[in-house]
């Protein structure tokens, strides 16, 4: 079992979702963060521009069995890349391990769990 | 003179005075009228009054879309304060209350042109012109701004700014000129003219319907039905409908233009309509659907505002009470239909203020007061039914619809084509507040 | 005619007029009062701003509960708006100000049923009845509004609709006859009656106290005292304390049902004494726990205004300085006391309300204006001391303690049995905007 | 008596009413003053509007500072209604309006300390001076609010207090007292004195130059420029500009004293400059950034406010609209150049109305109305050119920028180094709100 | 040591919070998130009933030395469940490895630290 | 590749990430949680102390390779301690592994990802 964290911009978050769901990977959490890259924000404050420290992103943390990582990471970099080709700022995904999995309702745990 | 005399004419000036205007009028026409200063003052009062309607009908809405345009739906209830304010002095206030030009099509006076005649002009009922001029001033203003709750989360700002200046000269100015100015022809209809009191044809029905047709012609947000409903701040449409309640005093009593019995009569109306209407919904609400939701209780306060605005002036507490009940029914079932029917209304402007209007401006026929029946009675030499009443409403309304829907459907196609008045995809994923107006309003939300 | 004689009639006519009302009354009670369109402006101003305070009272109280209980608590001040108005609308004046009966315990008249009796009525203020109506219903809409804010965080909407609704019938009305109704038992009590200018005992003392009442019966919040105190927005609790005091301009200065000598008092006393109280607070919470804290400045506005209302009539500046300090202090301490006593008035309705109404009702005594000493002995014809007023209003304020406890049980215990009072564990762990109104008050907060 | 005698009369006594003051005041000015019941609500009305004006500002300041400075920057507005409103009564009110002494620095009447010697008095405007006092003194309120807004995020609250008290007494009173005393040297300046309607040197100039100065002598924040623009609720700043134009109707309309032709002008203008300015600065941004800001907005809004604050008693529309639309570019332009300069006015309060008001003061001078000309030249017995009243305009605003910037620096100081004003690093790091007030202004942010 | 990552309904904290204080387990990190499973929502808007497409949940991050994960998803899981036999959209644990844990304070690392 | 997740003050946050952008750490998410150890916060409500349940607190989250590890942590340590010594209440520093991460934009995956 892996967790997948991603980090996408905010507006893309309902497509990624839309996608997902298309890819029949529903289960989900998301996070609302601010985070800091390559990307260079721009906001207007009385007629300056002012460049944020940090800009708001969406964080996604999706459990899943190992054989669905790949299908996962591929929906939401498609999903999440603007631009077609992809743009500054699109984001990052992170996979870590997970050990063990377990749903509160029933106690199930392992990859029946997820 | 002996003390009797001086109690006589001193009571007889009161009596003049209670009813100075009026009086004055009939008596010598040539005389400038002196000014009432508790009217004035509370003119004055009413024009703050339906000022603060704009920042409480930009909470209202504000509150209801996606966090990430609640900016931009707040300014298009405040960029209005600045397009129409600026064009009524210009020129909206001579097109509305000047004599009528083109046919009657509007009016026109150059005296009120950039407002430049009336630096030192008293109207009868004894409030300076200047006051009335930007208590109407208002109404021209918060008209457009209700329309936009229709198109909200998709209408790029300058398109927006340009579309409402147009809707504003072209269907607002001469609507309310056909209703409310002496020589307007629906305000001549039939016996005593067509009722609007405050404004439900000119305002809400004029709003509400050109919404509706902005609305389906612009098309459905993203995600519509969907991912469409995601109030940011429901505190702050609460709020927002309170102080929408506030301002409506002003907005009905001060269209009293007065401040006597027509003005207390006028307010008491509208608070038991609005009371009526508030309990009403939350009734209805937990009847079809177990719950009594905030927005429900804010959304039935609204139906009764509307509904008996341009009733405040000729129905009594019992007809408020039943006008204000009646409007939040009404106003549910069209929203529920709406539901059936898929069209993206995104605040419901078409369902609470097209229908609330509607039902405001005719229903009210039945619970005329008498004294204004007589009056008309008179007016029309002989009879004059509830039936004659209620086909002129209905002769006003049908034409504020008519009228509303094909100049709307001009101009959305105009400046859209033009301009550019849908917001593209992409804007619209990333949202007005920042695409549009490089903002955020909620920087709290994320550590920075 | 010589000039002269016109001058002197003309400056008659003004002297009349300036005390219309009362002159008029003196010569002959017979004639219809005119309007003073003056008076009439300002008794609307005040009627709005009043309702202005019921968003008002929702922001504050809304700010200080849980997040999840935002919109609830909201909705406790906001359907007070819709119940109360159409309860008032329809026998609420009829019981408050009609004539005696029932042994006096309300009044009746079935002229104000509906308020169907009083279409064209003036008063001898020269405002039409309407108004008075109207501005008047609105204190009956805030009293149990402010009372909800000792049972916030627990009560179930439908039980809370139907409370409100039967203290308003049971408790407040009969209140208000009592110390407002010309024929009202303590509005002649001693000399000049119990001095309760704007609602000292009918609102304050009484919605405070029913609070207590309530919160002790209904028992505390889930995780009292160590979960109880989490604010989920003292922003909005700061806007609501600052639109409660712009809306107490109109609760205390209206209450003069006059635009004059009496009106200005009204308003400067309030002023005075809200910003003292305010002070006070903040140096007494540095002084005490070296820090001052913004939601210390709001308890501080709402004690000193507390503690005016009932005085704004007939104390001095001077006087409000004073009541407004010790106001803030004794407040201060109330709530501090409440600490040790463990009991859940959950925003204090009882430490700021009942004790701020019960200090000012005391204490104003002290400060009233020699005039009215001097009309009180007359009226009581000889001798008529500072004490033996205190003791007029001891009486008047234990009264009403008594009544409102005691009624405020009864309906209590017999909501809670008959339709459910006080929410269960689940819907208070839920949140009552999920739970009962299907609502999140902050959509902002999670994406979505 | 024939009816034609009474008519005649009875009109005549219309005609005195109407300017009841002033013919009063020619005929015999020893009769006291009637009261105006309309003037008196109107004034009423406007001392109600001006106090919703501090939670206005406070919620315009609030949105635009970090999340960890809400409570804290909010407070200075609020703190102000507790001090200077205490202040005031005690000799605020005395020392500004009172005859001249200490060879005219301020004025001083012990009738007026304590408010104690005008419990019965009627201004020759017809109405009570209470009124009159409680709406001076809003505007000693507001101005040491506007000037927190250049030093907001990092001053200690007891400092500011301290500061505040010492700032209206040497500073805010004095320049009252000159330029609004009857007495006053400046408001006797040339012909017909030193044009400030309703306070643009008094309150705007004041405020905004003592905050440059304050904000210099105290240091730029932690972090500035860099991090230093992180506005947590522009949605509240939104609110907050909206609440302060409808404030500001009061605030400028209310400065006519009286109900009105001069009254529906003050209003008139106000609205005209506020709209004007909003829409010029949008269009400015629109071509300067491509991006049209809410906040840009409602920076307009106050610099158009600001701007027409002198001038709205001598202007006509045409003049306020250009004055509107200068004072938007002009202020738009400092706050660029601030960018270069690097100092740290937090929220613009100079930007804004130090420079705004400036802009109105002296280009008012180019738009006033003839009839104000016609009795200045006949006040100097003689010629009065535009000139003549720029270079008093001039004198005007050289001499309050002086005096606010001198006082204020040893203010500062003194207070800085005697209590402490400037907040240290680690206070400033952990917000005011928690440091200072314990307290957090979202409690909804974060679970507890 | 191991993270174990806890999302449950947000009515449930201030009982979790509990029952983890009672089994001395005081250390805790939360926060506000939403998160789409089984569990269907439904608001009222305007007498509609609508299905949001997240609901707001609440994370909880627990460091916790490896004998401590049994009795530490326990109490979570009694805690967390509701209508006593639990019921769709209670939650899920996730357990991931937790390699090194370091207070800043002090500096401490490994399992003295958590 | 580690995972470095950081709970510190939010009142650390400003000087934090400039200490992190001097070290040339750049990438970072960072997000508003609440959290409760040692530390008692405490804050005034009308005249009353009241010790809040959660405090507070910044979460951050940064990705590194292996060899930045410890200067990460430390550069954090080091920015995040208030009072020069440290006082309790500074907070955590959680290190996990991390198996992947990939550039949204680029596709990129591993080490140059990051
Ligand atoms: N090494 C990292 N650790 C943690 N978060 C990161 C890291 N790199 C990127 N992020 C997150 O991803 C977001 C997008 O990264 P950015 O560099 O701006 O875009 P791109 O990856 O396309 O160059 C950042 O705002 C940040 O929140
Ligand atoms: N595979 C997963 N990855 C990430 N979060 C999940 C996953 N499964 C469930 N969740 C989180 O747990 C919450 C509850 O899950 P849900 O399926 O609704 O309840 P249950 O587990 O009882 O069926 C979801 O809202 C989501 O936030
Ligand atoms: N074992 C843990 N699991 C998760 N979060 C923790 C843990 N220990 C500490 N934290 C987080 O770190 C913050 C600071 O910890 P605290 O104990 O108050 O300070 P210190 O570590 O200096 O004693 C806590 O508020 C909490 O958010």
């Amino acid at each position: 079992m892996k967790m997948i964290t991603a980090i996408i911009r905010e507006s893309q978050l309902d497509q990624v979702r839309e996608a997902l769901i298309a890819a029949e990977i529903e289960r989900i959490t998301v996070t609302r963060v601010s985070g800091h890259g390559q990307q260079q924000g721009e906001n207007i404050y009385r007629g300056q521009k002012v460049v944020p420290n940090l800009i708001p992103k969406t964080r996604l943390d999706i459990a899943v069995n190992d054989e669905f990582v790949e299908i996962t990471c591929n929906t939401i970099i498609e999903a999440a890349r603007t631009n077609g080709s992809g743009s500054v700022g699109d984001g990052k995904i992170f996979i870590s391990p997970l050990e063990e999995c377990i749903r509160i309702r029933t106690g199930e745990r392992g990859g029946r769990a997820i | 003179m002996s003390r009797v005399n001086w109690r006589k004419i001193a009571s007889l000036a009161l009596v003049l005075l209670a009813c100075a205007p009026c009086v004055l009028w009939a008596q010598d026409p040539a005389a400038t009228p002196k000014v009432d200063s508790g009217a004035t003052a509370w003119m004055l009062t009413s024009t703050t009054l339906v000022l603060l309607m704009i920042p409480g009908l930009a909470m209202f809405y504000g509150g209801l879309v996606q966090t990430k345009n609640v900016l931009g739906t707040m300014m298009h209830s405040f960029v209005a304060m600045g397009i129409i304010a600026v064009l009524w002095m210009v020129c909206g206030y001579s097109m509305s209350f000047g004599p009528n030009t083109l046919g009657g099509w509007c009016g026109w006076s150059w005296d009120y042109f950039l407002l430049r005649g009336i630096d030192e002009k008293i109207l009868d009922s004894g409030i300076p012109e200047y006051v009335f001029a930007m208590f109407q001033g208002k109404f021209a203003i918060i008209t457009p701004a209700l329309l936009a709750g229709a198109i909200a989360e998709r209408v790029r700002f300058r398109g927006y700014c340009i579309f409402i200046a147009l809707w504003a000269l072209l269907v607002y100015n001469p609507l309310c000129h056909w209703v409310w100015a002496k020589d307007g022809f629906l305000f001549k209809l039939g016996a005593a003219g067509a009722i609007d009191f405050a404004g439900g044809t000119v305002v809400h029905i004029s709003s509400g319907v050109s919404g509706l047709v902005a609305a389906l012609l612009l098309g459905a947000r993203r995600g519509h039905p969907k991912l469409a409903v995601r109030p940011n701040n429901l505190v702050m449409t609460m709020i927002g409908a309170g102080l929408l309640w506030v301002g409506w005093f002003g907005f009905n009593a001060g269209s009293a233009i007065s401040s006597g019995l027509d003005t207390a009569r006028a307010l008491t109306m509208t608070q038991v309509a609005a009371a009526t209407g508030a309990l009403t919904w939350v009734i209805v609400e937990a009847l079809h659907r177990g719950k009594s939701s905030a927005l429900g209780f804010a959304s039935g306060v609204l139906a009764g505002l509307v509904a008996v605005t341009p009733a405040a002036g000729v129905v009594q507490p019992t007809g408020a009470l039943i006008l204000g009940a009646c409007a939040a029914v009404i106003c549910y079932l069209a929203i529920q239909v709406k539901e059936k029917l898929k069209y993206d209304d995104s605040l419901d402007a078409f369902g609470v203020h097209g229908v609330g209007g509607t039902v405001g401006a005719l229903l009210l026929t039945f619970f005329i007061r008498d004294s204004w029946m007589v009056a008309a009675r008179e007016a029309a030499k002989g009879s004059w039914t509830l039936l004659d009443q209620l086909s002129v409403q209905a002769t006003a309304v049908g034409i504020a619809i008519a009228y509303a829907a094909i100049a709307t459907t001009i101009l959305v196609l105009l400046v859209d084509k033009v301009f550019g008045l849908r917001a593209d995809a992409s804007t619209e994923m990333a949202g007005l507040d920042y695409s549009i107006h490089g903002e955020q309003g909620y920087g709290m939300l994320n550590l920075s």
